[in-house]
């Protein structure tokens, strides 16, 4: 393209800042969850993401040792200990002994307690409760500190979910479905595609005119029905009804007329005199077909196959209703869905799970997008 | 056996009519071009040779099957695209492969083509790129290569040497040539706007106007006999030169007098009730000649000279003419703009046309022809 | 793997597991279809273990995301599990009514009447009409929750040198206190994506029951009185003067549809403490921050009556999954019989958040005294009623009521919003 | 493991090979019941013809098929099912149709589906368009493609939870852990609760389908922009246009195919889109979309199929106008013979 | 004012050298035409010129400024592409009127200036049609209207008549010398495979070989002092006949003897070391004449002859000479193939070039323009 040249440095630099600006509003609530899945479960929803990335200031609570733990020395008893746990390296900065006053005392000062009963809280956690008189109760007092705590992530959540048990497993039975069920559609569509933009038959207009409608049906309303229909075909060939060929051809089915509507409109737009010339040097339409429309639309095919991965890599619906949901059919998506409470409230691991569901996809759209290339029909024919 | 027979061929655009009705006969083994000006139909005509496009009247025979809709394969004909029409996910090599191993043909035998033919079109260098990386001579000589690699009945060309530069060209063109003669079976049809080209190949040349057949026959025939006007100044470079022009007196000769000079006596027999009569009168700049003599055809003022080199161009205003008339005169004639030329022309060619554009000598070729 | 070695613990009846044994159900499939996930899912299964590991069957269980859809799609197009287990009535009944569901007999309902405490509420639970119009015992109660709790810190409550209140009246008191100390009584949080709204209509289901007589509620959540019947405004107006007041709320009114009732408990343990008080079930530990040990730094106490009605007795609010049986085979019977064995129930109990009706169970196998606490709320109800937006139709107590719900936190007066939830009501009859 | 990666490659390779070699044998054996290669003349253009009436149907064939049992057979028992009552048993004429049209809630879902259909598939082709052209011209293009895209390709649920941490509300003066409100709040401006503002938090939703679907517009988008033939442009710059007017005058018009397939489809997807509206708010705060007012009904407590399938008949009619603009759309671009 | 110059001008695709230094001034109102062999980098080096491709060394200066990071729009110049690069979406009009509208240029002068570049190209009756329903002669004039309508400092033209007939081609040609003759201050740069063009057209033409420059100069002055065996070749056609030769004989004249006749007294001054040297010795077809007295240069059988009509072209086999001679012979002169034929030439006319391709002549031709 002539961009190369003749670019201004302002022009280009203006690209630049553009792209960045839209990659940034894209981007930030992803990482949001990428922070969140690094972050500790219980701090998720109690400060923002960002904080997580300085270092933050926070109100935290303690427990002081039991009377169990009391030593008596010099008379006095003492409870001793250490606040933080080993390793957190957090700094404490105040901490004080009512909730409603968590930072009455700088970390170091001794905290009067009343009836002779004193408290001292280091900066690093340590602290020593002194008593005239021996504690008593199996209840360890509640007190509250001020630290400050650099930025700390846990791989902890990735941990839970990449190595849960056969998490392996799905992760092959998600695969089993989705790449017979990106190609085949894919395989199916681009002969209709080429049919309904290159041959001549009866009925093509109405064909096309029926895609266009299907596109519309909502999966939900075929579920039943077929499903039905699947119980019934399994019950008279005595088969299982729910088997990968069962959802292949269900995702084939429903990706089916947005890859007929996507590929015929990119396949239609081709350049005319390079079929008549392989139809002269006496190519069949299968011939045609293959050899040449097949790698002339590339782009386009990748383009679907990426729009049909993604779509049979995250769906979880179409594969517990036709596939089941027993361990040797459960797919990744359903697998992860598992980890998560009845109730839905783990952040960490769907936050986590997100971002490890994303990784083939990501993955399928890199190694595709080597197949939009520019320029693919030049020096082919010449004119308008 | 590959006769052609075309018999009053339409097509049409939707409601616009591009060919109006052709008639030809091709024999086998003919070499047939096809000229006319940009857009009179020659692509439409060879197009629905080929079967690419549907003809919406009249009937294609090939070999005295009508194939009307026999698909483009069946008909044995390779073709050539004035828009190259290249396989862009190919290499050259593969693009004049293609129909052989889509023929299912031997390896060997493929390979042995193919590099003939590149060896031919001077390709060999690139057979490995893909056609984006060629320029348009290459381009358009991979479209000749793919066609020549087959074997076929028919050969049709639409253009094919156009981008080429002059040596290749008449490289080319003699290739083309040596082709058609070691198959002599083969029918050759050639559509060209290079008069040389038209010339040299053709056996039998068909002037097309605007989806109509004006003349058909040998290069040597349309250029001294031209059935009317239109051919007259269509075949030869540059064009005839046109006058107004009145009969004098008809008969064999017959005596015109034209705007620019005096009586000419003309070889030509005319019909007595066409005394009087308003016609064409035609000479080419190649017959022009500097009058040595006192006697001559025209005189004018030069207006303007084209020097060619071996030859130059001299467009001289002659009377009340309001086109300057052109005359090709050798390039060393010491001639200069402005000056006062007087030219003169055997009489055997010069052509007198009536008012309808057609040529007077007509009956006498019809005449022959019987 | 079992988790507890049979015979060796003897907080469980062990006997059971010998009874078991007897079934032989080897060869033979079993698929239960279940609400539970995650770390539930874990714990059932170690249930279920043992019944498969007794009876030799080869069971299957799943659930899903959308596992009231998926229930629906099945079991319609006649590829259902063999056992369903459902916190629904509302979809129970329907699949019922469509005649997906196989009865489980007159025994069965007799058994539940007098083994379950309060047991003739849960035969009314699970008794539903079938296709032909006839009543039938279709759904077997398995793990119960109790609604009736209010959640506090005892830490906090001690510091501030609060007391648990007793009644209503108290309790009213308390948050007027707690106000005038410069604090927020209590943190409220209705969000939960699709599900909006439905914390707070267990709240107003808390307040009907304490003060209404049961019999009100009953037909209230069978639409024979109407939604905006004054018993039930009255209720609404009871929660909304607690959700719209700025003041009693933490993070001021409009938080609380906004705000995820996983999150809100949080507001309890934070330093310092956003609230003191939080309305909520017997599942809320779990999004209680990590650590935090119930009966030392949170508790509950039951969510009090009136002073002023003792004649409502201490009604318990509840709700619970049911199981069915959606294919009637030989295993999914067995299974619905090692339901009634009191192992079954203790199996879970020893592990946490079970809280289960039986009466015959072992009450020292509950893994903390919290639940052995919720335990006896729920054995020791004069009442007992099932929330009732899961017994309301699917577009009401799923629905409009949810709506509803925000709609009131939103200021809208409760007379109204009623009007509109029998609005909706009326629509789908 | 292995065993198991060993049986998904065979059922795999079955899968997809089983389909090559329908194609492969099914024309294979079209061309030796009618050959056309090596018999004679007549015969042989006797056969391409009959090849050429039978071959389209090939082609079509195994589409037409998968079409009509998943799509057409389902669409056909929606119709049936909508003209009945909840259990689908009892008919009931016209009834649910009637219901629907006087239903508040669905004239809302109606009215909010108007709002999304304007707003959604136009910026989402637009900003698509935009990143596409945009991305092409830098180096690090595939990676700003990449994280534009990456929405896409994270599950509903998963973006659900992206978004509640942009849209999260906490009270006034307290620590906002979503972001939007924390820049409102750094700002010196009041948190909204965004989701649960009637009217506004329709955009609020589209947000988040455009967040997610632009990647698909810039994708397609994307390889169309490329196959425009580089000549083209250059005679435009040669022409004196600035990169604007390239963009619009020549680049524009020459995908419009494509964009009008892209803003169909978005349009198709908009119709049809439902997960976020349920978990993000579930229809509350009269946010419904007619998409998740069928799921509603249809599955929620039991459902009732008769209203979910004519809410789903009436998403069906909406498309009526699309499939004439585009069939329109093709006859004019013309392509094929 | 548009001076262009070209300074070591290299393009380079990935590691394929293009353009191996183009060393060039073109004075501002100039008509540059470049020729060369198909595929040696006429449009590539258009293209730089253009901006369209980038320079891979060296520099490029219009007007004085260096513009090789200037872009295309900046560079005020208007081109027509070899393979026309129509909009498609656009119709003919629209086509045309696209660089003005860009322009923001009055909607009447716009229209005024459309409809007179396609009166002169003939498109009128085509200009509400898209690309897609043209002939390609009609996409070729559409790519021509589309340059000239515009106003531009620099015209490049690629090969754009090169699908138009014989009639349209010249026309089209005499609008655009007139064209250039009406823009005295306008550059053109022109790359064509017509010699005719060539000659007619250039102030100056460009021969390219293989992305060198062989030799630039007046058309006339290629013609007839060509300073090489390849510009000697490549201008004129068909080409220049060159046969082995020996200097017999060095001085002023120079002697040779050519294998297929006897010595020849050549008017070219030749260094005295070069006595004995072979050397090629060149005539141009239409440089030789039919013997009428007993001087002759050649002597051979007539191998086949093209009759174009007023000139017939003779190939004569001579000696040993393995490629035959070709004579451009008028078209009535009486030969037959198979017959004997002699011929002669002026001695003018003959060239001859060292073992290195370049002509003896040229050290003539540097004197004489020092
Ligand atoms: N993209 C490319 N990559 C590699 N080589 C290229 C590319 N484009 C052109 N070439 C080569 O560069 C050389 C010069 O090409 P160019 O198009 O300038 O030739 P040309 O002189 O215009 O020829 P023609 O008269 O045939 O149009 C050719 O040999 C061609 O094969
Ligand atoms: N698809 C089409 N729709 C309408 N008119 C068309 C179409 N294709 C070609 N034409 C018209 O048909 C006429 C004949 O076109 P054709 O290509 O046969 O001309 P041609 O003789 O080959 O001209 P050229 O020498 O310029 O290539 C032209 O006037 C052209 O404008
Ligand atoms: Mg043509
Ligand atoms: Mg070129």
């Amino acid at each position: 393209m002539a961009s190369s040249t003749g670019k201004s440095f302002l022009g280009r630099f203006g690209v630049h800042i553009a792209v960045l600006i839209f990659v940034a509003i894209w981007t930030i609530p992803t990482l949001g969850i990428l922070v969140s899945s690094l972050r500790d479960k219980n701090q998720l929803a109690v400060t923002g993401w960002w904080t997580a990335l300085v270092t933050s200031s926070q109100n935290d609570d303690g427990r002081l040792g039991t009377a169990a733990d009391q030593v008596e020395k010099d008379g006095k008893f003492l409870i001793m200990g250490n606040l933080l746990k080993a390793g957190d390296n957090r700094t404490i900065s105040a901490f004080g002994i009512k909730s409603q006053a968590p930072t009455e005392f700088a970390a170091g000062a001794v905290a009067d307690l009343g009836d002779g009963v004193t408290l001292q809280v280091n900066d690093d956690g340590f602290y020593v409760q002194s008593s005239p008189v021996a504690f008593e109760g199996d209840r360890g007092r509640r007190i509250y500190f001020a630290s400050s705590m650099p930025p700390r992530f846990t791989t902890d959540n990735y941990q839970t979910v990449l190595f849960s048990e056969g998490i392996g497993r799905s992760f092959i039975n998600s695969l089993t479905v989705t790449i017979p069920a990106t190609i085949i559609p894919i395989l199916i569509a681009a002969f209709a595609a080429y049919a309904l933009a290159w041959m001549r038959f009866p009925g093509r207009a109405l064909l096309i005119a029926t895609i266009i409608g299907l596109l519309v049906v909502p999966l939900q309303m075929s579920l039943i029905p077929l499903l039905k229909l699947y119980n019934g075909v399994g019950l008279f060939f005595g088969v299982p009804a729910k088997t990968y060929l069962g959802i292949w051809l269900a995702h084939t089915g429903f990706g089916l007329p947005f890859a007929i509507y996507l590929l015929r409109s990119y396949i239609a737009g081709l350049p005319r005199e390079i079929m008549e010339s392989a139809r002269i040097d006496g190519a069949s339409d299968f011939e045609i077909f293959i050899k040449i429309v097949l790698p002339l639309s590339f782009p386009v095919l990748a383009s679907f196959a990426i729009f049909q991965f993604l779509w049979v890599w995250n769906d979880l619906l179409v594969a517990m209703v036709f596939l089941g949901s027993g361990s040797d059919q459960l797919v990744l998506t359903g697998k992860l869905n598992a980890l998560l409470g009845s109730r839905g409230g783990n952040w960490e691991i769907l936050t986590t799970s997100a971002f490890v569901t994303i990784l083939v996809p990501l993955a399928v759209f890199f190694s595709l997008q080597r197949y939009f290339v520019r320029g693919l029909l030049a020096g082919s024919v010449k004119g308008g | 056996m590959a006769d052609l027979t075309l018999t009053s061929v339409k097509k049409a655009y939707g409601n616009l009519n591009i060919l109006h009705g052709i008639d030809l006969d091709i024999k086998s083994g003919e070499f047939i071009v096809f000229v006319g000006p940009s857009g009179c139909g020659k692509s439409t005509l060879l197009r629905t040779i080929a079967g690419l496009e549907e003809i919406t009247g009249g009937t294609l025979e090939i070999a005295g099957e009508k194939v009307n809709d026999v698909p483009p394969s069946k008909r044995g004909i390779a073709m050539v695209f004035q828009s190259y029409a290249l396989y862009p996910h190919m290499t050259v090599y593969d693009n004049m492969a293609f129909s052989m191993r889509i023929g299912r043909e031997n390896k060997t035998e493929i390979d042995r083509r193919v590099r003939q033919a590149a060896e031919i079109l001077q390709l060999t260098k690139y057979l490995e790129r893909l056609p984006k990386a060629l320029s348009g001579g290459q381009r358009q000589r991979v479209a000749i290569g793919r066609a020549i690699v087959r074997n076929p009945k028919v050969f049709l060309f639409d253009e094919p040497l156009s981008n080429l530069d002059a040596a290749l060209r008449v490289a080319t063109r003699i290739e083309i040539a040596k082709l058609k003669e070691s198959m002599p079976e083969t029918t050759m049809i050639y559509v060209t706007h290079d008069q040389v080209e038209a010339m040299t190949l053709a056996n039998r040349i068909v002037v097309l106007k605007d989806g109509r057949i004006e003349q058909v026959g040998s290069p040597m025939e349309l250029y001294r006999h031209p059935g009317n006007l239109f051919v007259a100044q269509f075949i030869g470079s540059p064009a005839m030169n046109i006058l107004p022009a009145t009969i004098e007196k008809t008969g064999q000769p017959t005596i015109v007098s034209h705007v620019g000079g005096h009586n000419v006596s003309v070889p030509v027999a005319t019909p007595a009730d066409a005394a009087g009569t308003k016609v064409s009168f035609g000479v080419r700049p190649e017959d022009l000649n500097i009058a040595t003599g006192k006697d001559f055809l025209f005189e004018g003022v030069v207006d303007y000279i084209e020097q060619l080199g071996e030859v130059q161009m001299a467009y001289i205003q002659v009377g009340r003419v309001t086109e300057p008339l052109v005359a090709k005169l050798p390039g060393n004639a010491e001639i200069q703009r402005g000056g006062v030329l007087r030219l003169t022309a055997d009489p055997g060619d010069l052509h007198i046309f009536d008012a309808d554009g057609r040529s007077f000598a007509r009956d006498r070729l019809a005449a022959k022809a019987a | 793997e079992l988790k507890f070695k049979p015979g060796e613990d003897a907080r469980f009846h062990w006997a059971d597991f010998e009874t078991l044994k007897k079934v032989d159900l080897k060869g033979q499939t079993l698929s239960i279809f279940g609400p539970w996930r995650g770390e539930d899912e874990a714990l059932v299964r170690s249930v279920l273990e043992y019944f498969s590991e007794a009876t030799g069957v080869d069971l299957k269980y799943s659930s899903s995301e959308n596992y009231e859809q998926q229930i629906v799609i099945d079991t319609q197009a006649g590829s259902p599990p063999d056992i369903a287990i459902l916190p629904q009535p509302g979809l129970i009944q329907d699949l019922a009514s469509k005649g997906l569901l196989t009865p489980l007999g007159d025994e069965t309902a007799a058994w539940v009447k007098d083994n379950y405490g309060a047991g003739q509420s849960w035969v009314d639970l699970g008794t539903f009409k079938d296709k032909d119009g006839k009543a039938g015992y279709f759904a077997f109660p398995y793990k119960a929750d109790v609604k009736s709790l209010v959640w506090y810190s005892p830490d906090n409550f001690e510091e501030a040198g609060y007391e648990v209140p007793k009644t209503q009246e108290e309790l009213q008191a308390l948050s007027e206190k707690i106000i005038a100390d410069g604090g927020t009584p209590w943190c409220i949080g209705l969000g939960s994506g699709g599900a909006t709204g439905w914390p707070a209509t267990d709240w107003v289901e808390d307040i009907m029951l304490r003060t209404q007589p049961p019999e009100t509620y009953d037909k209230w959540v069978k639409n024979e009185i109407p939604f905006n019947d004054p018993a039930v405004v009255g209720a609404l107006d009871i929660f909304a003067k607690i959700a719209t007041d700025d003041k009693m709320v933490s993070g001021g009114a409009a938080a609380v549809s906004a705000t995820d009732f996983r999150d809100s408990p949080k507001g309890l343990f934070s330093v310092p403490p956003k609230c003191y008080l939080h309305h909520q079930a017997s599942f809320i530990p779990s999004f209680f921050p990590e650590g935090t040990k119930l009966g030392q730094d949170a508790d509950f106490f039951y969510y009090p009556t009136y002073a002023s009605k003792p004649e409502l007795g201490t009604p318990v609010l509840g709700a619970g999954t049911l199981a069915m049986i959606t294919k009637d085979t030989k295993a999914s019977r067995a299974f619905i019989e090692f339901l009634k064995l009191p192992l079954a129930h203790e199996l879970w109990m020893a592990q946490g958040s079970f809280v289960t009706p039986f009466k015959s169970v072992n009450n020292d196998a509950y893994a903390s005294d919290a639940l052995k606490k919720q335990g006896e709320i729920l054995s020791g109800a004069s009442t007992f009623r099932f929330d009732g937006s899961d017994l309301m139709p699917g577009k009401i107590g799923a629905g409009a009521f949810w709506t509803g719900m925000i709609d009131l936190v939103g200021g809208k007066p409760a007379a109204d919003v009623a009007a509109d939830v029998q609005k909706s009501w009326d629509a789908i009859k | 493991m292995t065993a198991q990666i060993l049986s998904a490659v065979f059922t795999i390779i079955i899968g997809v090979g089983g389909c090559v070699v329908y194609f492969w044998t099914a024309n294979r054996l079209l061309d030796v019941i009618f050959p056309s290669r090596g018999v004679s003349g007549a015969a042989a253009i006797d056969n391409l013809r009959r090849q050429g009436y039978i071959r389209p149907w090939l082609f079509v064939g195994p589409a037409m098929l998968i079409l009509a049992v998943y799509l057409i057979y389902p669409v056909v028992a929606t119709l049936i099912l909508s003209v009945h009552d909840r259990t689908g048993q009892n008919f009931v004429g016209m009834a649910n149709y009637s219901w629907a049209f006087g239903d508040r809630e669905f004239l809302q879902a109606i009215f909010n589906n108007i709002l999304w259909l304007a707003v959604v598939p136009a910026a989402c082709t637009f900003l698509g368009l935009i990143i596409a052209v945009l991305t092409d011209k830098i180096w690090w293009g595939n990676i700003a493609k990449s994280l534009v895209f990456a929405p896409l390709a994270i599950s509903f649920v998963g973006a659900s939870v992206i978004w509640k941490f942009v849209y999260e509300y906490r009270g006034e003066g307290q620590a906002q852990i979503g972001i939007l409100n924390a820049i409102v709040q750094y700002f010196g401006g009041n948190p909204q609760v965004w989701i649960s503002t009637p009217f506004w938090n329709n955009f609020f939703l589209m947000v988040i389908l455009i967040w997610i679907q632009t990647g698909f517009a810039m994708v397609i988008l994307s390889s169309a922009l490329r196959g425009i033939p580089d000549e083209t442009i250059e005679a435009a710059t040669i022409d004196g246009a600035s990169g604007f007017q390239i963009f619009w005058k020549i680049m524009i018009p020459q995908i419009w195919g494509t964009i009008a397939v892209v803003w169909t489809t978005i349009t198709i997807l908009v119709l049809k889109v439902f997960d976020i509206v349920l978990t993000m708010t579930n229809g509350q705060w009269n946010s419904n979309t007619l998409a998740n007012l069928m799921f509603d009904w249809m599955f929620r407590g039991g459902g009732d199929f008769g209203r979910g399938a004519a809410i789903a008949v009436i998403i069906m009619l909406a498309v009526v106008p699309i499939m004439i603009w585009n069939i329109r759309q093709a006859n004019r671009e013309g392509g094929g013979h």
